[in-house]
């Protein structure tokens, strides 16, 4: 069901939402996260950013994601798109939408996968500083995003 | 002859990003892995030594210390993950 | 702050995220609500439908629900887009997209703008349906999903 | 002279989206606009009589039947919204 999609390129943010509703009458709510590379992360001045990924298990992190959505939630269709390579602040990240025939389905599920995608999946930040390239440390405060979800299921 | 993968900072620590290693016979574990890893010294002494911090895929599942490995198997070290 | 629009013609997602972002480096979230119509409600087939609002009081209602949003979480831009007249099942009726430094922020707000649209902003839908015309009742799950938010403020 | 104006099912119902009444002198309230055109019978009785039900709004702010209405005032009276 899940569409998973690793790219260098920028997305079309409503091109993927629309690609959710095409040819559907029975969708009624679509939920979207765009992520999006700013130029200040703790504190520091931020220029260029670039992800690294694992191929082959990032897509497999990110369709299990999407598989325990589908599993908790009355879902149609989810979608995600990640970029990866160099980015500079102001171009999007990451997009995840959702479809459902209703609104909190929708809601929750998105907010689910990017909760487990930011602790799950294999990406890897680094950023351009004035006092040159460091790689991002993981955030507590994702763990905890991910952790109010659910008891841990591993 | 298990495939090893390096991500991110370790990668950028240790100066390699795969590689492949001959285990010696009998089981094996991520730990005994590390064990081996660690054994050359140098960056891996720092890489896998008391108080790193890393994550382990076997075969491009999250594994744990206890994880079997065998030949053929892609093992993965990296940091905690920070994507999205 | 707030952008508010009424407007009868469809709406183009990727180009009102993208409004969002355009020449800003701080934002890095974005989350989008897209309510689409569905051909399908409380048990009955339904065909296209029709949506009456309040010209002038309809776009103060959507600003102050924008406004309480802006008050209680931290915010960059707010932008809701609404279409009223007859439109076809598969169809977008309304967006919400809400932009914000970090994405707790951003979904919080998107689906407490969404909850209180439904609830607060005058817009009343009629439905055709194989026995006729009929005027959409107002549903207890929204005003169940407004309550959630808060002591009510009236 | 207040303007009225009733929308949706209201509206169909008492065929009419907008009008001016001229308000009796004295202080007059949305309770009292309501006993007004409930006078009037037929469908405005069943729409504003015992058990309807109906959402006012006084110059585009939602009100209760115990608001204020002068005259140049604007007054709607609809069904509970469905937006959305």
């Amino acid at each position: 069901m899940a569409h998973v999609r690793i790219q260098a390129h920028p997305f079309d943010a409503g091109a993927e939402i629309a690609a959710l509703t095409q040819g559907r009458r029975d969708v009624g709510a679509v939920a979207t996260f765009v992520g999006v590379v700013r130029d200040r992360n703790e504190g520091a001045s931020v220029g260029r950013m670039t992800l690294e990924h694992y191929p082959g298990m990032t897509e497999k992190a990110l369709l299990e994601i999407c598989g325990q959505a589908a599993q908790r939630w009355d879902l149609i269709d989810l979608r995600v798109v990640h970029r990866v390579g160099p980015m500079e602040p102001g171009e999007p990240i990451v997009l995840v939408a959702v479809s459902s025939a209703h609104r909190g389905d929708a809601f929750a599920a998105c907010e689910f996968v990017m909760d487990f995608l930011k602790t799950r999946a294999p990406f890897w930040k680094r950023e351009d500083t004035p006092s040159g390239p460091r790689w991002v440390d993981a955030r507590v405060s994702d763990d905890e995003a991910a952790a109010r979800w659910a008891p841990p299921n591993r | 002859m298990a495939t090893v993968l390096y991500f991110a900072s370790l990668r950028e620590r240790l100066g390699v990003g795969r590689e492949t290693i001959d285990l010696p016979p009998g089981s094996h574990t991520v730990a005994s892995v590390v064990a081996h890893l660690r054994a050359r010294g140098g960056p891996w002494e720092s890489c896998f030594g008391p108080g790193s911090v890393w994550r382990v895929a076997v075969n491009h599942a999250m594994a744990n210390p206890e994880a079997t490995v065998s030949a053929d198997d892609e093992v993965a070290f990296f940091p905690p993950v920070t994507g999205g």
